[in-house]
């Protein structure tokens, strides 16, 4: 895809011929509980908005699945800027959830989604089980249309300092449930790296429910202006993303993982199809890209085929062979 | 659209520590317009850092060649990366984007309001207006002499221009918006655009407030993807039924400079 | 410092005349509860071995102070290798404190570093509050030589998975009561990102007598061998430090330093001088250097130069003007 | 001990993927031993990525002219880097690290088996000892003929050699165990030095040790600092009491090849 002066440069940029991918194709599909995708590649929510800009630049519908951003019952404005600060190798967000409300994402949104064709996942947030369960209740009408509901329990940019649900399994526990009693499509609970008790979690997720967790959201980060002295997010504090947290996303997908409570959609870093590798080595049954989403627009299309060819290279015909398979 | 490697056909020092870089890239010249913006990875492939994107302006398009430049200083990493690529390297690149400003000049006359390299923006806007037809003015203000190159872009643009500089080693001395009000008649003849520094576009909103004249203003703000996923460079904006983020990369670049809410 | 072939061009690489730092040389001295330092600037434990390596490159008197590597009772051989694995921007390493035991270093290293002429924060280790007593009884002959003894309470390569003390705040105060009750030299307790409870830990160490608080020891975290399926680090999981969580360290001393319990000694990927800036004004009474030992042997040097070249710049005579200036 | 920005004199090609980079260095010159190595940082100083330093054994010197080399194949961001540098650029370096070796050789002939990139500090002992008037032979394994200049500097240092390459196309194929018994008794005229693979090193210490021939080992290991400070880089070792984990920067690198643990 080189843009050149010279136009005969382009000829020389063909495929080599012989290597023809089609001809072994390998399964790529993977089950998360009774979710089915085509392939274990996830956009996480936020970093892909409803998939229109990406639809830009590849077609979206190559992907496992696409999750929207966390729509909450009422539009919310987010949080004040700068929201955004980059760090060695990651970035810190405060955006602050905001979104138009699950109201207008089910009038205009889903309309696109749905043309643009790839499996929808339906993050949404309530500041407490009674909003989530209001949420739910408007998706009842379209859920056919999604394959499943994603819980954002762990978003570190609404409440002080990071806190989330997820900081009490009993709480997941709440929210899982209301969602659950009101809505016969999966659920995934969506988890953080800031509190160390995921397990726990995980288990209050799957007794009241759940599908799968999806594992982790932002870490808890801050950077300071040392000239003005001020926090460099509007939030103070905002989450970390990429891969300067691909370590600890790692860990936590393995650590939880190994339990063998639910399946784990793994996410934190991943940027190609190594990172995707190690994710599901270490007991992940899907991914999730984010961050990358913002830097790379076509990831999502290069690091499918990448992780196809491999498996052609290495001879094996099957993605799930990779889960879970770490040798101690 | 496509994420490319485009090639450099230059990128030559344009004053102290600000460069112009000239990139081959038919699909940006066809597709261009005023006030968009193309955001460039500086790094190569493998490595981490810096990790997003930089956005800059389209400067300038020479749309026989399938070429436009960027105009842009050495501030950090990034555009340290930018300034040590050579004649025939490629730049990985996304564009355009940003929405277009609206379609120029109703009234027919432009006044251009820049300030230190916010005139980089602007000077595509002059180029799209003076290929029209249209007359253009340009007022702006500097700390210093190092964009004087930019006078001979003008020049050849054909453009009436008038420089201010903090240190007097350019044009006259002072600030740029110091006689804005000298003439509100001739303003309101003209449609107005700016870009410049949050300050400068603080007093200007002032100014041009108490004679309630409008300017469109194009603003920067940290990006995290520059197509308007991640809701991250959002500008606080005056709404009917209250404030509003909106976004620069979708939304804007160009606002309504009134509408503007800085804090 | 450049090595170059062609000797008249070390000639201009003198410093400029005018620029003399010493005739107006701020007040660089901080203080944190009953500790005195000289400067901020504190080698991390386990970066900085007992100093010997780095004399090689600078003076490592002009340091606040260096933290010795993790000492206990016995000797431990340390966790089997491969022990480092670089990651974004980080490092994970898995070293599980090998070291000679505290009668080595005290019959031994102990007479180097004196030599040295840096301050001493003894870092120690135990596997229980007894132990840490033992190895403070150890100290009683020697502690007119040290400043302070740092507790790692924190390590995430003794415990499966990285748990450690400071999950817990009651053992955080047992053990600190227990050094606490056999040494009237000032305690430091280590804390660790890795759990979600660092005010009520920093409350406990207070109460049981501790005078600071160390933040941030390394972040669990992993990585995999995507072609052997293997984990890159033989303890499997390790700690990850360096500028990848910087972000996720200064969040942790800017929510501690707040509650003003203990004064707060910043760390977790600081590089260069602004690094430094950035954790004092985010409420760091002092700061560790870490990680980057490994890479620029006479950072602790050179920060420090930057340092004062940076408050003579803007006139500040002060370096405690910075601590807890953030701007909110 | 200083890190110091040294000069390139040149960085070119040596095979395949392979550069031999000269660098003018009179600290290291002056003071490196056998075995030791140079810790390079692999990025400009305003970069994080890659983060560690990248160690290389030093591979000749040139007294007279203050001048070392490195051997290198690229095999990641670090070395891609690194080949990317030109004459006159500078490499950021601290060195010489490690322990050397003991001084060359009570029994006056020197025996090398090297593999693949283990060639590297293997010829400067060769160095060292031939100008020392000692008698050097070596014996290397290749995957293929990708290091043949090889060939061309131990026969200016007046060296004997046999060569292996598993596909036949430099010297005899095969692997350089291979016969490594066919003569114990020449062997233990021998002092012996090997650097290579782990799967060399652990065919060659079961073969020595069925006729209980020492031999001294050159290991490497992922490095934290390369200064003996982090204990990152240890290797498993044989001691009367026990097994001992030891650092390859600081006790080695070079071991007792019967002592190593390989596992
Ligand atoms: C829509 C848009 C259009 C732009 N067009 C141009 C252009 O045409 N020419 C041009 O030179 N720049 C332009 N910029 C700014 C440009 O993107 C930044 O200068 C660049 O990202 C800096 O990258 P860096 O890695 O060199 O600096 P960094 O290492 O990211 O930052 C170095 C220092 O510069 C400061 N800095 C970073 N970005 C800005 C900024 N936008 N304004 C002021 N200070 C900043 C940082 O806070 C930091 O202190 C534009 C920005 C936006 C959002
Ligand atoms: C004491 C010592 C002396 C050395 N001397 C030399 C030398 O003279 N010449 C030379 O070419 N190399 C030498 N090496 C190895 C060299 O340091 C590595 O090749 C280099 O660090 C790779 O850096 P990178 O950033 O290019 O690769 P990375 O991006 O770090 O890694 C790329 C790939 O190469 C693998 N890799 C990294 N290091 C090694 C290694 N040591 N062995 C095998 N695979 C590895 C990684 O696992 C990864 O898959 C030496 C190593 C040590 C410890
Ligand atoms: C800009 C941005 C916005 C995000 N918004 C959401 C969100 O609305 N809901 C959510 O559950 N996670 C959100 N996340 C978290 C991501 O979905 C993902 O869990 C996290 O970024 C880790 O993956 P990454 O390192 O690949 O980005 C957001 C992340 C970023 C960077
Ligand atoms: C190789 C290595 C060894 C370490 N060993 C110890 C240790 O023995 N005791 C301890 O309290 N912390 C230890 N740490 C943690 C550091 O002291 C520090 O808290 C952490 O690395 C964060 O700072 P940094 O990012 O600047 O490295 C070690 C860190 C590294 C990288
Ligand atoms: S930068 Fe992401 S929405 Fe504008
Ligand atoms: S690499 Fe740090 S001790 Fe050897």
């Amino acid at each position: 895809m080189t843009d050149r002066l010279f136009k005969w440069e382009k000829e020389n940029e063909k495929d080599v011929p012989g290597e023809e991918r089609s001809s072994r194709k390998p399964d790529m599909s993977v089950e998360i509980g009774r979710i089915g995708l085509k392939n274990p590649l996830v956009a996480c929510s936020g970093t892909f908005s409803h998939g229109e800009e990406h639809s830009n630049f590849y077609d979206i519908s190559v992907l496992g699945a696409v999750t929207t951003k966390s729509y909450s019952l009422k539009p919310r404005k987010g949080n004040p800027p700068p929201r955004i600060c980059e760090t060695p190798a990651g970035m810190l967000n405060s955006i602050g959830l905001q979104n138009d409300g699950i109201d207008v994402f089910i009038k205009s949104h889903l309309a696109q989604m749905k043309k643009d064709g790839a499996g929808i996942i339906l993050s949404i947030f309530g500041k407490d089980s009674e909003e989530f369960k209001k949420v739910a209740l408007r998706i009842l009408d379209v859920k056919a249309d999604i394959i499943a509901v994603e819980l954002n329990l762990s978003c570190p940019n609404v409440e002080k300092d990071g806190t989330s649900f997820c900081a009490f399994p009993e709480e997941v526990k709440k929210v899982v449930d209301a969602v659950v009693s009101m809505l016969d499509i999966p659920v995934i609970a969506k988890l953080s790296p800031n509190h160390d008790n995921i397990i726990q979690s995980a288990e209050a997720a799957k007794q009241a429910g759940a599908e799968a967790i999806s594992l982790i959201n932002t870490a808890v980060g801050m950077a300071v202006d040392v000239e003005t002295y001020r926090p460099l997010l509007g939030n103070i504090t905002g989450g970390l993303s990429g891969p300067a947290i691909k370590p600890i996303a790692l860990a936590k997908t393995y650590i939880l993982a190994r339990e063998n409570i639910l399946p784990v959609i793994g996410m934190g870093g991943i940027f190609d199809y190594r990172d995707v590798l190690e994710f599901m080595i270490a007991g992940a049954s899907a991914v999730g890209l984010g961050t990358v989403n913002l830097i790379e627009y076509d990831a999502g299309e290069k690091i499918l085929l990448d992780l196809e060819d491999y498996l052609v290279k290495k001879n094996i015909n099957n993605i799930r062979h990779f889960t879970g398979r770490i040798r101690i | 659209m496509k994420i490319l490697n485009s090639e450099i056909l230059s990128n030559e020092r344009y004053g102290p520590d600000i460069y112009k870089m000239e990139i081959f890239a038919p699909h940006i010249v066809k597709n261009v317009g005023a006030g968009q913006f193309v955001n460039i990875r500086c790094c190569s492939p493998d490595k981490r850092d810096p990790l997003l994107r930089r956005p800059f302006s389209v400067f300038d398009v020479e749309k026989k060649f399938n070429v436009f430049s960027i105009l842009y200083r050495v501030r950090g990493k990034g555009t340290r990366y930018m300034s040590e690529l050579k004649k025939g390297d490629t730049v990985n690149m996304a564009g355009p984007l940003g929405k277009p400003v609206e379609p120029v000049s109703l009234k027919g006359n432009l006044l251009l309001i820049g300030g230190g390299m916010g005139i980089a923006p602007l000077n595509l806007i002059s180029r799209i207006a003076a290929d029209e037809g249209k007359k253009v003015s340009v007022l702006a203000g500097f700390k210093d002499s190092s964009l004087l190159m930019w006078e001979r872009d003008l020049m050849r643009m054909g453009v009436k221009y008038r420089m201010f500089s903090e240190d007097g080693s350019w044009g006259q001395q002072g600030l740029v918006c110091d006689h804005i009000l000298d003439e509100p008649k001739v303003l309101r003849d003209h449609d107005i655009f700016c870009c410049g520094p949050v300050e400068m576009l603080k007093v200007l909103q002032r100014e041009l407030e108490r004679e309630d004249i409008r300017a469109t203003a194009i603003l920067e703000e940290k990006m995290g993807c520059g197509i308007g996923v991640c809701n991250g460079c959002v500008v606080k904006v005056k709404k009917k039924d209250g404030i509003d983020y909106l976004r620069v990369c979708r939304e804007g670049p160009a606002f309504e400079l009134s509408e503007v809410i800085f804090d």
